[in-house]
């Protein structure tokens, strides 16, 4: 039980200097090892952010919408208005929260298939929507995207600049996500997710909280998705295919549901590891990540995390809600 | 006009065939199969490999794909799907990485680029003064004899109903002594051989790549949604709704119809969770 | 079937049933001979429905067995159970009720093989509950309380069964038609079809039947003929705890 | 004034009236028992109650507030506390983790405070935190506070059922079956802690088919068959009353032809 235990400000403190430090040597990689720490540290955030949404007993299918509203978004900005990169990231996030508020407030009324299938849709529609649209470049895409100014020592144009943003990205998700699991909110989201009638019967209204965990998904999703879209350059419909939600689903798996950091930092360090030597054979990355999945699903079920608790010997906590 | 709406009844048979399909492994399954679209892509391959690479007649080739892939279909459903004791979230991972091995396959095997299918009838014909294209036409027909078939054999043979009795009450079903995980089997290979029939004749009007499946998905779940899951009655009138916007929409409306879609079937949740006709599977599920 | 009467048709053997931790039978014995109506009675959550789903093969055994007609039917799938002639009609009838009555009713013959032998079963349990015959196209979900019974047990009928399994037939039934109900019972019964039946309602089960078994809290406490049991006082102790 | 008082209420199901007409009143502190035949409707005056159904016709007035057709959590709000039949738990959370689920609502530091850990938002965890303890403590679970719900015990479940409702404060307890698989021992533990429940001013509505607990644990007793009261009064009286052993029993076949 966490609660009783209380971290020592200087164990935090140390802990932050060592991973700060850590990170700053990953900056010192070879590029290609760059790269893969910076598809690492998008896709983990992504992951966590899927993760918070399965808390509340949702399955989101729908993470590639979210992708691509902030992509677009920051493209937008920093195209069209000029705007400074950093302003872009944030008003970008704060777009896919706003669109997280409306579109949830009417597809979490829906449970279970209903909202599943509808996230789907919903980032499908979102892309086809913006490939229709001439401002955003239709189906070319908007190109072009000007590389921002650095940062004191982060030069974002070298991959080493991209990657502290994007650990630090990482970072402030993983910490939110963390502080939130260990505190009431993350609590009142697994009661939600395990059974939302006993939840209620506490005056725990749980329309409020699912709404606040898919909002807090879409902003760190689109954080991340302006983040991504600035980095590349160019944003484009093609990019943003149910694949890509898909993958949110993946490393989440992968790594085991039960831990919303670890889990998505184990599996989106498979997941990049895989998707960089595979990227080069058309198909195989599709076809290599189904098998794993199926893999993954059938023999492992708890993830790659629950390889580390069976050597702990707890309990595997398993999919925080009974469905049927 | 009149050609669109050829193009329109044309697209939204096909439409009830794909979204039926679906709806006869939801209702069984009680899970949305995710590779839905993807079986609809794989017949078409299937097709595509019968007819042009091996060179048979188009029947033949239909026939064969059909059973090929639906047989597929019930494979998955017997050997993995069951094994996952009908918990929602095991059966969708799975189900996606179907959906993610089968377009690895199709990508590995067929190249990512666009091809186009044979049509079943060429040449054009006159209606009342119009001109139509008989590969509409024939397109039409083949899809109305299928739905009309499929009616007929849920309605009246004793397969059939012992399909809808699974659908509505596994249990009751069961202590009939219908072979529930038989029938199972057989009504996911049922949507499934739906989806490769509606895939070969609407990828041979527009275009066939590994990556067609998620559009085909998306319309699927869009019917039957908007008409409620479980009803195929619903997902016949929302086939023929969204077949409009499909249809009509990119000529009237502009290129913004998957919005007006979506956003009708958003305003009918919003008043009717259910959907249309539905008798939701989750309310059953839920007692 | 050749077999006489008095011969024990339906066996229960120390039949255990447990979810997780929870024993809900803590081994349970029976028996119903050929051509007899047995009633399991006992209040709520005594398990007479554990015992009828677990014989009918819905919920699995811990332990013990089951035997019809000298045979083990226990670990069996329901269908298979089905087969062998023993129909359950399940506790809240369960019709499919999106289909009409009589869709309800040939489902109940999905197992007969014959068109003609079907509609031989549909007049004969027309006959017994002609209440039916004005419903027939009606979809089953619309009918009221006892119409849903009637063709709940009709379509169990349907299917000729050897043993006929019913879950607590006067649930929720107005008084008038549970008797309508343990009427169709007599007549059953007389049609030589046995019958296992579990029930709330004690004195009209007592009426019809010709043994009973009284449970409370997943054991039998009490068996005997339903006149000794009539009369007996454990009968009202199992129930009200008085 | 009535603690609740429900008049008229009638909640149909298709074409099923499962609930016609019911009339209930429960004085503070006191101690209802509601009883009746399986498919009776009893369940669904809780779900009426408590707001996870909304009644067709009838009001429920609550302290002389009228509540019918509010939300769940909100009637929680008000002190309503409630179990369900089937023993709902929070998978996979220990025993004291889904405690602390009972005391949110009276928890008031929000979001960023307790993302961010403040002092206010610590002081109430703290709270909520020795609040579980004793509650545990209070309903003999206090070894257990570190097992997983799921695995716990089947009696040991409902134990935890009402610890949690009694975390925040209550001033009435619908119990839903609460001695459904229990033995012998444990009923009588689970009716002296509610009785000392009651004794701190907290009255009960009870649904539960062991009529020997319920006769002796009762103060009045509310007799429900075909969705509408057969009988009231005390235990005595409604042991003896014809028409609620004819419902338990049933009735001699050819005794009531019409």
């Amino acid at each position: 039980m966490h609660i009783a235990r209380i971290n020592s400000a200087g164990k935090v403190l140390l802990a932050i200097v060592l991973l700060g430090l850590l990170a700053f040597a990953l900056g010192f990689l070879p590029n290609r090892w760059q790269q893969i720490c910076i598809m690492w540290a998008i896709w983990s955030t992504v992951g966590m952010s899927w993760l918070v949404i399965l808390r509340v007993g949702e399955f989101s299918v729908g993470q590639a919408g979210f992708l691509c509203i902030g992509g677009y978004s920051a493209a937008v900005l920093m195209l069209k208005f000029n705007c400074p990169f950093w302003l872009a990231l944030i008003v970008s996030a704060a777009t896919c929260a706003f669109v997280a508020l409306v579109v949830g407030v009417i597809i979490l009324r829906l449970k279970g298939l209903y909202f599943l299938v509808i996230s789907l849709v919903f980032a499908e529609i979102v892309r086809l929507t913006i490939a229709a649209s001439d401002y955003l470049g239709a189906s070319e895409g908007l190109f072009g995207i000007p590389i921002p100014n650095n940062l004191w020592f982060i030069k974002f144009s070298t991959k080493q600049g991209w990657l502290y943003l994007f650990i630090f990205i990482l970072a402030l998700a993983g910490f939110t996500f963390r502080r939130m699991e260990k505190s009431r909110i993350g609590r009142i989201y697994s009661y939600i997710g395990a059974s939302p009638d006993l939840a209620q019967s506490f005056g725990i209204y749980y329309m409020k909280y699912r709404v606040q965990a898919f909002v807090i998904s879409a902003f760190f999703t689109g954080l991340v998705g302006a983040a991504m879209g600035v980095y590349l350059g160019a944003v484009g419909p093609e990019g943003y295919t149910f694949y890509y939600s898909l993958i949110a689903q993946i490393v989440a798996i992968l790594g085991g549901v039960g831990s919303i950091v670890l889990g998505p930092l184990l599996g989106s360090a498979l997941y990049t590891v895989f998707d960089e030597y595979l990227v080069y054979v058309p198909g195989a990355r599709s076809l290599i990540m189904g098998g794993l999945l199926l893999t993954v699903i059938f023999f492992l079920p708890e993830g790659l995390v629950s390889v580390r608790r069976k050597f702990l010997n707890k309990f595997p906590r398993g999919f925080p809600r009974k469905f049927i | 006009m009149f050609d669109i709406f050829i193009f329109w009844i044309t697209l939204s048979l096909n439409y009830v065939l794909l979204a039926t399909g679906l709806t006869l492994t939801v209702s069984v399954m009680r899970v949305v199969n995710l590779a839905h679209g993807n079986f609809y892509m794989a017949g078409a391959y299937a097709f595509l490999v019968f007819s042009e690479r091996a060179g048979l007649p188009y029947g033949l080739a239909l026939l064969l794909s059909v059973l090929l892939v639906g047989a597929l279909g019930m494979l998955v459903e017997a050997k993995l799907y069951r094994r996952l004791g009908g918990r929602i979230e095991p059966s969708i991972i799975c189900m996606s990485g179907m959906l993610l091995v089968l377009e690895g396959l199709a990508v590995l095997l067929f190249g990512p680029d666009i091809r186009g299918l044979p049509a079943m009838l060429k040449g054009t014909t006159t209606i009342g003064g119009t001109v139509v294209s008989m590969e509409r036409l024939s397109v039409a027909a083949l899809a109305l004899v299928v739905i009309a078939g499929l009616f007929c054999f849920l309605k009246y043979s004793r397969l059939g109903r012992s399909i809808r009795a699974t659908a509505q009450d596994r249990e009751a079903a069961s202590l009939m002594g219908v072979n529930v995980n038989l029938i199972s089997s057989l009504s996911m290979g049922i949507g499934t051989a739906m989806a490769v029939i509606a895939g070969i004749q609407i990828t041979a009007v527009y275009h066939l790549s590994p990556y067609v499946g998620i559009s085909a998905l998306c319309t699927s779940i869009l019917i039957i949604t908007m008409g409620g899951m479980g009803s195929i009655v619903g997902a016949f009138i929302a086939a023929f709704i969204i077949g409009l916007s499909d249809s009509f929409g990119a000529s009237f409306i502009g290129r913004y119809h998957h919005l007006l879609s979506f956003g009708t079937v958003m305003i009918i949740l919003l008043f009717k969770p259910t959907g249309l006709l539905g008798t939701t599977v989750e309310a059953k599920g839920k007692g | 079937m050749d077999v006489k009467e008095g011969h024990v048709f339906l066996e229960i053997r120390n039949m255990k049933v447990g979810y997780g931790a929870v024993e809900v039978l803590k081994g349970i014995s029976l028996q119903v001979e050929k051509g007899k109506v047995v009633c399991l009675l006992g209040a709520n959550g005594a398990g007479k429905s554990t015992a009828l789903r677990a014989l009918s093969g819905l919920v699995p055994l811990t332990s013990g067995e089951v035997l019809f007609d000298g045979q083990r039917i226990d670990g069996l799938q329901p269908h298979h159970i089905v087969r062998k002639g023993v129909i359950h009609v399940p506790e809240e009838r369960r019709l499919f009720p999106e289909m009409g009555v009589q869709e309800n009713l040939e489902m109940g013959a999905y197992l007969v093989k014959g068109h003609g032998k079907v509609k031989e079963s549909l007049e004969e349990v027309l006959t017994i509950f002609p209440r039916l015959k004005q419903k027939l196209k009606q979809q089953a979900g619309t009918l009221s309380g006892g119409e849903q019974q009637m063709a709940a047990i009709g379509r169990a009928l349907m299917s000729r069964p050897r043993l006929l399994v019913m879950d607590e037939p006067t649930l929720g039934l107005s008084p008038l038609l549970c008797e309508t109900v343990m009427e169709s019972i007599v007549q059953i019964k007389q049609r030589g079809t046995s019958l296992l039946l579990s029930e709330q309602n004690s004195e009209l089960a007592l009426d019809v039947s010709d043994e009973g078994y009284i449970m409370r809290l997943g054991e039998i406490v009490l068996h005997g003929t339903s006149q000794q049991l009539a009369t007996d006082d454990g009968v009202r102790k199992a129930y009200l705890g008085m | 004034m009535a603690l609740i008082e429900i008049t008229n209420l009638g909640k149909s199901f298709g074409g099923n009236r499962a609930v016609d007409g019911i009339d209930i009143e429960l004085q503070p502190g006191e101690i209802v028992g509601l009883v009746g035949p399986n498919g009776a409707g009893k369940s669904t005056i809780f779900n009426l109650i408590t707001g996870f159904l909304r009644p067709n016709s009838g009001t429920i007035k609550f302290k002389g507030d009228n509540i019918t057709g509010l939300r769940p959590d909100q009637i929680a709000k008000k002190g309503i506390g409630r179990t369900f039949q089937i023993t709902l738990l929070f998978h996979g959370q220990t025993v004291l983790e889904s405690m602390l689920a009972g005391h949110v609502r009276e928890e008031r530091t929000g979001f960023w405070q307790a993302l961010l850990n403040t002092g206010a938002y610590r002081q109430e965890r703290a709270q909520a935190f020795e609040k579980s303890v004793d509650t545990l403590q209070f309903m003999g679970l206090t070894e257990w506070k570190d097992t997983l719900v799921n695995v716990l015990p089947c009696g040991l479940q409902r134990f935890l059922g009402i610890a949690q409702v009694i975390m925040s404060p209550v001033e009435i307890l619908l119990l839903d079956e609460p001695l459904t698989g229990l033995n012998e021992e444990e009923i009588s533990m689970l009716l002296g802690k509610l009785k000392q429940l009651r004794s701190q001013g907290i009255s009960i509505l009870l649904i539960e088919h062991h009529m020997k607990a319920v006769m002796s644990f009762c103060d009045r007793i509310v007799v429900i068959n075909f969705g509408q009261k057969i009988a009231e009064g005390t235990p005595e009286r409604i042991s003896t009353n014809p028409t609620v052993i004819e419902a338990y029993l049933g009735c001699k076949r050819g005794t009531r032809v019409s």
